[in-house]
C-alpha cells in the first residue's frame, strides 16, 4: 500500500518539477535567444520577466479554443492529449539520483525501476510520432498534413541512428536499467577524468554521442530539423489549427520531450549523476556556484542601473535564496541526495542549453537534405561506430 | 475472482483476435485496412507464441514471434509500396476493383 | 491482480479489434489496430515476455504502423464506400469464421485447457529461477543457436528494402 | 600413384584458358599457352614412362566411380601398357611439334585463339581416348576427337564448302560410333562390365570361334566403328574432304593421330579378334580394299592435300591389314612411322601451300626445290620414308605387314607389293609435280616459310628417316602383343623394294623425262582414267543411294505424316483439353481476394474438423 503512497508522491512531485521546468524552459529559452540576437527578451512580467511563463499559462487557458469546420473530432482532441501524456510517460523511468532515504524509507529517486528502461523509452518515443500525424491529419489542413507527413517520415528515420547510437553504451554497460547504467560510470582515471562512457576507455563514444545528439535534435522536431513546424514553409505545420490548450499540450509535449531526451543523453554518455571531479572537491562545487551566484547578484543590485528600479530589491532577494540553496548542499543528510541531482540536472541542463543554442545559431535544412542526411551519412556513420565499438569491447573481453 | 487465469485463457483471446482478423480480411473493402487486418492475424498468432513460450518455459516462442515480426516488416514495407503503385496506376483503394489482371 | 490486468487489457484488446473491422475508414482502424498492440505488449510483460513487448512497441507500433499511417495519410483514402460485391465472402465466409472461432476455441478448451497451468507475473523462468524474456535471454538464444535464421532474416528485410525502393520508384 | 590425370589435364587447362580468355590475349600469349600446355604433358608422359620403368603389366590408376548402377559400375580409370605408351608419345610428341608449327602457320589467319583452343581440346579428348582403362572412357575420347575434328575442318567458318565437309566428316563417323556403341552394349550384356582388364580376362579362356559368333560380332562391330573413324571403305569418304581444314589439323588429326585411332582400337582388342577369325578376314580384306582403291584414286589427284589424304586412307589400310592378318604390333609399327612421315608430309605440303600463299593445285607448281629448298630438303625425306626405300622409317613398318600378310596368304602380299608401287608413285608424282620441271603457277618468287614452322619439320624429317630402325615397336611390344614368328624372307623384302623403286622410276619417267606421257595415257584409258579421277563416284553412289532416299522419306512421312499428324495433334489436343478444364476452373478464380479469403477459412475449418473430431484432437 505505502508503495502506491510514495508513488504517487513521486509522481506528483515529478510531474509538478517537469511541468514547471517545462514552463520555465521556454522563458530560458527566450532569453537565451534574446541575449544570442543581442535583444532584452521578455522582461515585463516580473522581474526580467520571470512571471512570463505564468502569464502565458493564463493566456492559453483563457483563450478560446477554437475547433475548425471539417476537422475529425475525435483525433483532432485525442492528438494533443496523446502527445503530452506520452511525453510524460517516457520520464517516468528516468532516475535523478542514487537509492535516498526519506524519514527512514528507501527509495530510488526515479518513479518506476524498470529494468527495461531504455527499451520503455525508445518505445515510448517510438509511438509519440502519433500525437503530431493524427493532429496534423485531423486537422483537415494541407499544411498540417504537409507537417505531419514529414514529422512521421522523419521521426522514424532518425529513431534508427538514434537507437543504433545509444547501442553502443549499452553494449559497455551489459545491461539495460538506465541507473546501473549510470552506476557503471562512477570513478575516473588517474582521479582526473571521469570514467563517463563518452571517455571511459576500451571505446570513448564521443561519435555515439554526437550522432545521439543530432537524432535527438530530429527527433524532438528542434531547429535545425523542425521541418514539421517550418513557419516560413508551412504555416504552423501540424499545429496550425491548434490554439489553446491544444496548442499549450504540443507545446508542453515538444520541451517535456527536450528534458526526457537530455536526461537520457547523460545519463548514456555523461555518467548520469556522476560527478565530474572527484570527492570531495565534488561536494562543494555546487555550494560554491550558488554562492558566486549570489555574490555576484548581490553586487549587481548594489550598483544597479538608474532605469531598473526594481533590481535594487529582486537582486539581493535572489542572491539571499541562493546562499540559502548552497548552504543546502552542505547539510550532511541532504548532501548525497542532492549532489548527484545537482550534477545531474547540471549536465541535462547543459544539453538544453546546446539545444537553445543550435536554435540560436543554425538554419533549417531542406527535406530532402534532412531525409537524406539521415539516410546516408548518421545512419551509416552509426553502423560503422557501432560495429567498431562493438570489435573494441569484444577485444577487451 | 481467481487470482490469476490460466493460459488458455490467452491462447483463446489470441483465436479470438486472430477471427477478427479474418473478418477484417473478409468483410473490409479497403487494401489498407485488409492488410491491417494481416497484421492483426500476424500479433495473434505471436500472442499464442508467447502463450505457449510461456508454458514451455522456453525462450524459442519469443524468438519465432520476433522473427513473425521481423518478416511482418518485410511484408509491410513491400506490400505498402505495392498499394502505392495500384493507386498510382488504378486511383483506387478498393480491393474489388482491382481484381482483374489488366486493366 | 493479474487476473484483473489480463481482463482489462485482453477487453481493451478485442474492443479495439472489434473497432479495427467495423470502422470505415482506414485511419481509425490503424489507430485501433495501434491500441490491440498495445494491449498485447502488456500481456507479453505479464507473459515475461519483456524484450518482446519493448520489440511490439518500437517496431510494431513504432514503425510499421508508422507506416500505414503515413501511407493512408499520402493517399488520402478516405472512408470506404457502401458496395455489395463479393456477396459470396459473406455466404460462405460468415458461417466459416464461425466454425472456425467455435472450433479452435473447443479444441483449446478440450485439449489445452487441463494441461496448461495458469499465468504468474515473473513466472516465465527456467529450472534454476532465470527470467527469460529478458533481452539478454532473448539474446543470447538469437545470436547461438538461432543464429542462422537471424542472419536470413536480415537478407529477407534487405530484399524487402530493394523490393519496396524498386517498387515505389518507378513507373510500373 | 602416378599422376596420369595430369597428362589430359595439361591440354584441357589449356583449350579453358584459351577457350575463355583468349579472345582477350595477344596471339603470343594464346600460343605459348598452346605449345606450353602440350609440352607440359608430353614431358610429363616422358616422365610417367621412365617412373614406370619396363611396364610389363598394365598399370592402372582409377579415381572416382562414374557411372554405377546395380552390379555394373564404371569408373574413371587410366591406365598405361606398353601399347598406350607408344600411343602416347606419338600423340604428345608429334602433337607439340605440329602445335608450334601451327605457330607460324596459323600467324595470319582470324580466329587465332580459337584455333588453338581447338587444338588443345583435341589433345585432351585424344589422351583420353589413349588413357582410358574401359571402353566407355575411350568412348569419350572417341567422340571427343570427333567433336574436335568437326570443329577444326569447319574451321574456316565462312567457307561453305568447310562447313559442308565438316557436317559429313561428323556424319559419317556417326556410323562407326553406331557400331562402337552397339559393340559395347553387347559386351556389358555379355560381360557385365567395360573394363580393359576384366573383358579380356573374361574373353581369354573362350575358344577361337571357327564361325560367326558372339566374339566375332563384337569385333565386327568394333570394326565398324574402326572403319567410321579410320577412315575405311566403305567410310573413307570423309576424309578426303576434311583437307578443307588447315593444313596442321590435316597432320595432326586427319593424319598423325585421330585417324589411327581406330587401329589402336583393333589393336586394343586384339585379344577379341584373334578369337574372331572371320572378322579378322573382314578386317584384312577391308583394309586391302582401302589401300588399294584409295592409292589409286590418289594417282590421278591434283590437289597435293588431296593426294596425301588418300595416301594417308591407303596407309590406314595398310595398318588394318596388318591388323587383320594378325600382326597387330606391325599395325602399331605403321601407324607410328607413318605419323612421322606423314605429319611431315603434311606439313611440307602446308610449307609449300604457305609459299604460294594458298595455291594448293599440283599443276600450277613445279621447279620450287631451289626456291623452298628447306621444305624441298624435308619432303624429300618423308618421300624416301613413304616410298619404302631402305633404310628409312616406311620400309620397315611396310616389310613387317608385307612379310606378315604373305605369311597369311601370298596373294594379299601381291596385292600389298601393287600398292606399295602405286604409293610410291603417286608420291614421287607429287613430289615431281611440285618441285621439278618448271615453275607453272603465275605467283612470283614463293618465300621459305620462318623457322617456328620448317623447325619441327626437321625433326620430323630426322624422325622418318631414322625413326624406322631406331624405334622397334614391335619389339616393345611384343609381350602385349605377340606376334607369329614369320622368317625374314629376303627375296620377299627385295621384291617389295624394288616395287618401290619401280614407282619412283615410273613416276621419274612420266613427270619429268617425258612430262607429255601422262596426257595421251590418260587420253588412252580415258572412261577407267575419268572413272579413278572422279573417286570411283563413290560419293555420287552413297548419294543417289542413301543420302536422297532419306531426305525424301523424312520430308513425305516423318515431317508431314508423323510430326505434324500425331505429334503436334497430341499437342494440341492436350492444350484443347487443358482449355475446356480451365475454362470450367476459371469460374473459381473470380479475382475477388475476399472470397479467396473465404476459401481458404472453409479449408481451415476442414482442417480442425479433421484434427479435432476425427484424429480425436491435438496430441
Amino acid at each position: 500500500m505505502e508503495f502506491f503512497i510514495i508513488t504517487a508522491i513521486k509522481a506528483g512531485l515529478v510531474a509538478f518539477v517537469l511541468l514547471t521546468l517545462a514552463a520555465y524552459l521556454v522563458w530560458i529559452e527566450r532569453k537565451v535567444l534574446a541575449h544570442i540576437q543581442l535583444r532584452i527578451g521578455p522582461y515585463r512580467v516580473g522581474p526580467h520577466g520571470l512571471l512570463q511563463p505564468l502569464a502565458d499559462l493564463i493566456k492559453l487557458v483563457t483563450k478560446e479554443g477554437v475547433m475548425p469546420a471539417e476537422v475529425n473530432k475525435f483525433y483532432y482532441l485525442l492528438a494533443p492529449f496523446l502527445a503530452v501524456a506520452l511525453a510524460l510517460v517516457s520520464i517516468s523511468v528516468i532516475p535523478f539520483g542514487r537509492q535516498i532515504e526519506v524519514f527512514g524509507y528507501k527509495t530510488y529517486m526515479e518513479l518506476a525501476d524498470v529494468n527495461i528502461g531504455l527499451l520503455l523509452i525508445l518505445a515510448i518515443s517510438a509511438v509519440s510520432v502519433y500525437g503530431i500525424a493524427l493532429g496534423g491529419w485531423a486537422s483537415n489542413n494541407k499544411y498540417s498534413l504537409l507537417g505531419a507527413l514529414r514529422s512521421s517520415a522523419q521521426m522514424i528515420s532518425y529513431e534508427l541512428p538514434m537507437s543504433i547510437a545509444l547501442v553502443s553504451p549499452l553494449l559497455m554497460a551489459n545491461t539495460l536499467s538506465l541507473r546501473e547504467i549510470a552506476e557503471a560510470q562512477a570513478g575516473f582515471y588517474f582521479s582526473v577524468i571521469p570514467k563517463w562512457y563518452i571517455f571511459q576507455a576500451p571505446a570513448p563514444q564521443f561519435i555515439a554521442f554526437l550522432i545521439f545528439l543530432i537524432a535527438a535534435f530530429a527527433e524532438t522536431n528542434r531547429i535545425p530539423f523542425d521541418l514539421p513546424e517550418a513557419e516560413n514553409e508551412l504555416v504552423a505545420g501540424f499545429h496550425t489549427e491548434y490554439s489553446s490548450m491544444g496548442f499549450a499540450a504540443f507545446f508542453t509535449a515538444e520541451y517535456v520531450n527536450m528534458v526526457t531526451i537530455s536526461a537520457l543523453a547523460t545519463h548514456l554518455f555523461l555518467g548520469g549523476w556522476n560527478p565530474p571531479v572527484v570527492e570531495p572537491v565534488a561536494g562543494f562545487i555546487p555550494t560554491l556556484i550558488f554562492f558566486g551566484a549570489a555574490f555576484f547578484l548581490f553586487f549587481h543590485g548594489r550598483q544597479s542601473v538608474a532605469t531598473r528600479t526594481w533590481d535594487r530589491f529582486t537582486f539581493p532577494v535572489f542572491g539571499g535564496v541562493f546562499l540559502g540553496v548552497g548552504a543546502v548542499f552542505q547539510v550532511p543528510m541532504l548532501k548525497e541526495a542532492l549532489g548527484p541531482l545537482f550534477w545531474f540536472g547540471a549536465k541535462t541542463g547543459f544539453i538544453l542549453f546546446l539545444y537553445i543554442w543550435v536554435r540560436g545559431t543554425l538554419p533549417r535544412f531542406r527535406f530532402d537534405q534532412l531525409m537524406s542526411f539521415a539516410w546516408k551519412f548518421l545512419f551509416p556513420a552509426s553502423l560503422v561506430q557501432l560495429l567498431v565499438t562493438g570489435l573494441v569491447v569484444a577485444l577487451k573481453e | 475472482m481467481p487470482a490469476t487465469v490460466p493460459l488458455s485463457w490467452y491462447l483463446i483471446l489470441s483465436a479470438i483476435l486472430f477471427g477478427l482478423g479474418v473478418a477484417g480480411f473478409l468483410f473490409r473493402r479497403n487494401i489498407i485496412t485488409v492488410f491491417m487486418s494481416i497484421e492483426l492475424m500476424l500479433n495473434a498468432v505471436n500472442l499464442s507464441f508467447i502463450a505457449f513460450s510461456y508454458q514451455l518455459k522456453q525462450v524459442d516462442g519469443n524468438i519465432f514471434a520476433l522473427f513473425v515480426m521481423v518478416v511482418a516488416a518485410a511484408e509491410a514495407a513491400v506490400g505498402l509500396a505495392i498499394i502505392l503503385t495500384v493507386f498510382k496506376n488504378r486511383a483506387t483503394l478498393t480491393i474489388d476493383e482491382v481484381s482483374t489482371l489488366k486493366n | 491482480m493479474d487476473a484483473i490486468l489480463f481482463l482489462l487489457f485482453a477487453a481493451i484488446a478485442v474492443a479495439c479489434g472489434i473497432n479495427l473491422v467495423v470502422q470505415t475508414h482506414p485511419i481509425s482502424s490503424a489507430i485501433s489496430l495501434i491500441g490491440v498492440m498495445g494491449a498485447l505488449a502488456v500481456l507479453y510483460l505479464l507473459l515475461g515476455a519483456e524484450f518482446m513487448a519493448a520489440a511490439q512497441m518500437i517496431v510494431y507500433a513504432g514503425a510499421i504502423m508508422v507506416l500505414f499511417v503515413f501511407v493512408i495519410m499520402l493517399l488520402n483514402a478516405g472512408a470506404e464506400k457502401k458496395r455489395n460485391t463479393a456477396t459470396f465472402a459473406k455466404i460462405f465466409g460468415v458461417p466459416a469464421l464461425v466454425g472456425f472461432l467455435g472450433l479452435v476455441s473447443f479444441l483449446i478448451q478440450k485439449e489445452m485447457l487441463p494441461r496448461t497451468d495458469h499465468v504468474k507475473f515473473g513466472g516465465f523462468v527456467d529450472k534454476d529461477g532465470k527470467a527469460l524474456g529478458t533481452a539478454e535471454a532473448v539474446g543470447n538464444a538469437l545470436f547461438t543457436q538461432y543464429l542462422l535464421p537471424f542472419e536470413v532474416t536480415s537478407i529477407l528485410i534487405l530484399i524487402a528494402i530493394l523490393g519496396a525502393v524498386v517498387l515505389a520508384r518507378k513507373e510500373i | 600413384m602416378q599422376h596420369l590425370w595430369l597428362i589430359p589435364a595439361l591440354p584441357l587447362a589449356g583449350f579453358l584458358i584459351n577457350g575463355l580468355l583468349g579472345k582477350r590475349l595477344p596471339n603470343l600469349v594464346v600460343s605459348i599457352i598452346a605449345c606450353a600446355s602440350v609440352l607440359a604433358s608430353f614431358g610429363w608422359v616422358l616422365k610417367t614412362l621412365a617412373a614406370l620403368g619396363p611396364l610389363e603389366a598394365a598399370y592402372v590408376e582409377s579415381y572416382f566411380p562414374w557411372i554405377q548402377s546395380g552390379t555394373f559400375q564404371v569408373g574413371f580409370d587410366l591406365s598405361v601398357d606398353r601399347l598406350t605408351a607408344v600411343m602416347l608419345l606419338v600423340v604428345t610428341g608429334i602433337g607439340s611439334l605440329i602445335h608450334i608449327y601451327a605457330v607460324g602457320y596459323m600467324a595470319h589467319e582470324g580466329g587465332y585463339y580459337r584455333f588453338f583452343a581447338y587444338l588443345n581440346l583435341f589433345m585432351f579428348f585424344m589422351l583420353i581416348l589413349v588413357l582410358g582403362a574401359n571402353f566407355l572412357l575411350m568412348f569419350v575420347g572417341w567422340e571427343g576427337v570427333g567433336l574436335c575434328s568437326y570443329l577444326l575442318i569447319g574451321f574456316y567458318i565462312l567457307k561453305k564448302s568447310a562447313g559442308d565437309a565438316a557436317k559429313k566428316a561428323f556424319i559419317v563417323n556417326r556410323i562407326g560410333d553406331f557400331g562402337f556403341t552397339l559393340a559395347m552394349f553387347l559386351i556389358v550384356v555379355n560381360f557385365g562390365t567395360l573394363d580393359f582388364q576384366r573383358v579380356f580376362d573374361a574373353v581369354r579362356p573362350m575358344p577361337i570361334e571357327q564361325s560367326a559368333g558372339l566374339l566375332t560380332a563384337v569385333a565386327l562391330l568394333l570394326f565398324v566403328g574402326a572403319a567410321g573413324k579410320s577412315a575405311q571403305v566403305p567410310l573413307y569418304v570423309w576424309l578426303p574432304d576434311a583437307m578443307e581444314g588447315p593444313t596442321p589439323v590435316s597432320a595432326l588429326i586427319h593424319a598423325a593421330t585421330m585417324v589411327t585411332a581406330g587401329v589402336y582400337m583393333v589393336a586394343r582388342a586384339a585379344v577379341i579378334y584373334q578369337r574372331a577369325p572371320v572378322a579378322m578376314d573382314v578386317v584384312a580384306l577391308i583394309g586391302l580394299l582401302t589401300a588399294v582403291m584409295a592409292a589409286t584414286i590418289g594417282i590421278t589427284q591434283n590437289d597435293i592435300k588431296r593426294v596425301f589424304a588418300y595416301s594417308t586412307v591407303s596407309q590406314l589400310g595398310y595398318m588394318f591389314l596388318a591388323c587383320g592378318v594378325g600382326a597387330f604390333s606391325a599395325g602399331i609399327y605403321h601407324v607410328v612411322t607413318h605419323a612421322f612421315f606423314k605429319a611431315l608430309l603434311f606439313l611440307g605440303a602446308g610449307s609449300v601451300i604457305h609459299a604460294l600463299e594458298g595455291e594448293q593445285d599440283l599443276t600450277r607448281m613445279g621447279g620450287l626445290w631451289k626456291k623452298i629448298p628447306i621444305t624441298f630438303g624435308v619432303l624429300a625425306c618423308a618421300w624416301v620414308a613413304i616410298a619404302g626405300i631402305p633404310p628409312f622409317a616406311g620400309f620397315y613398318s611396310k616389310d613387317e605387314i608385307l612379310l606378315a600378310a604373305h605369311h597369311h596368304a601370298p596373294w594379299m602380299y601381291w596385292v600389298g607389293v601393287i600398292t606399295a608401287a602405286i604409293t610410291s608413285f603417286y608420291v614421287s608424282r607429287a613430289m615431281f609435280l611440285c618441285f621439278f620441271g618448271s615453275y607453272r603457277g603465275h605467283h612470283d618468287h614463293p618465300h621459305e616459310s620462318p623457322f617456328v614452322m620448317w623447325g619441327p619439320l626437321a625433326v620430323l624429317a630426322l624422325l622418318s628417316l631414322i625413326g624406322g630402325w631406331y624405334f622397334k615397336v614391335p619389339h616393345y611390344l611384343e609381350t602385349l602383343l605377340p606376334m607369329q614368328n614369320v622368317g625374314h624372307d629376303t627375296t620377299l623384302v627385295m621384291i617389295s623394294v624394288g616395287a618401290g623403286f619401280a614407282g619412283l622410276g615410273l613416276a621419274a619417267l612420266m613427270y619429268v623425262v617425258k612430262p607429255e606421257l601422262p596426257g595421251r595415257l590418260a587420253g588412252a584409258l580415258g572412261g577407267l582414267y575419268r572413272l579413278v579421277y572422279n573417286k570411283y563416284l563413290v560419293d555420287e553412289l552413297y548419294n543417289a543411294v542413301l543420302v536422297r532416299p532419306l531426305v525424301g522419306g523424312s520430308r513425305s512421312l516423318l515431317w508431314r505424316v508423323m510430326d505434324a499428324g500425331l505429334v503436334d495433334g497430341a499437342v494440341n489436343g492436350v492444350g484443347t483439353a487443358a482449355r475446356s478444364v480451365g475454362g470450367v476452373l476459371r469460374l473459381l478464380q473470380s479475382g475477388n481476394i475476399r472470397s479467396y479469403a473465404a476459401w481458404v477459412t472453409l479449408g481451415c475449418v476442414a482442417v480442425l474438423v479433421a484434427l479435432g473430431l476425427a484424429a480425436g484432437g491435438v496430441r
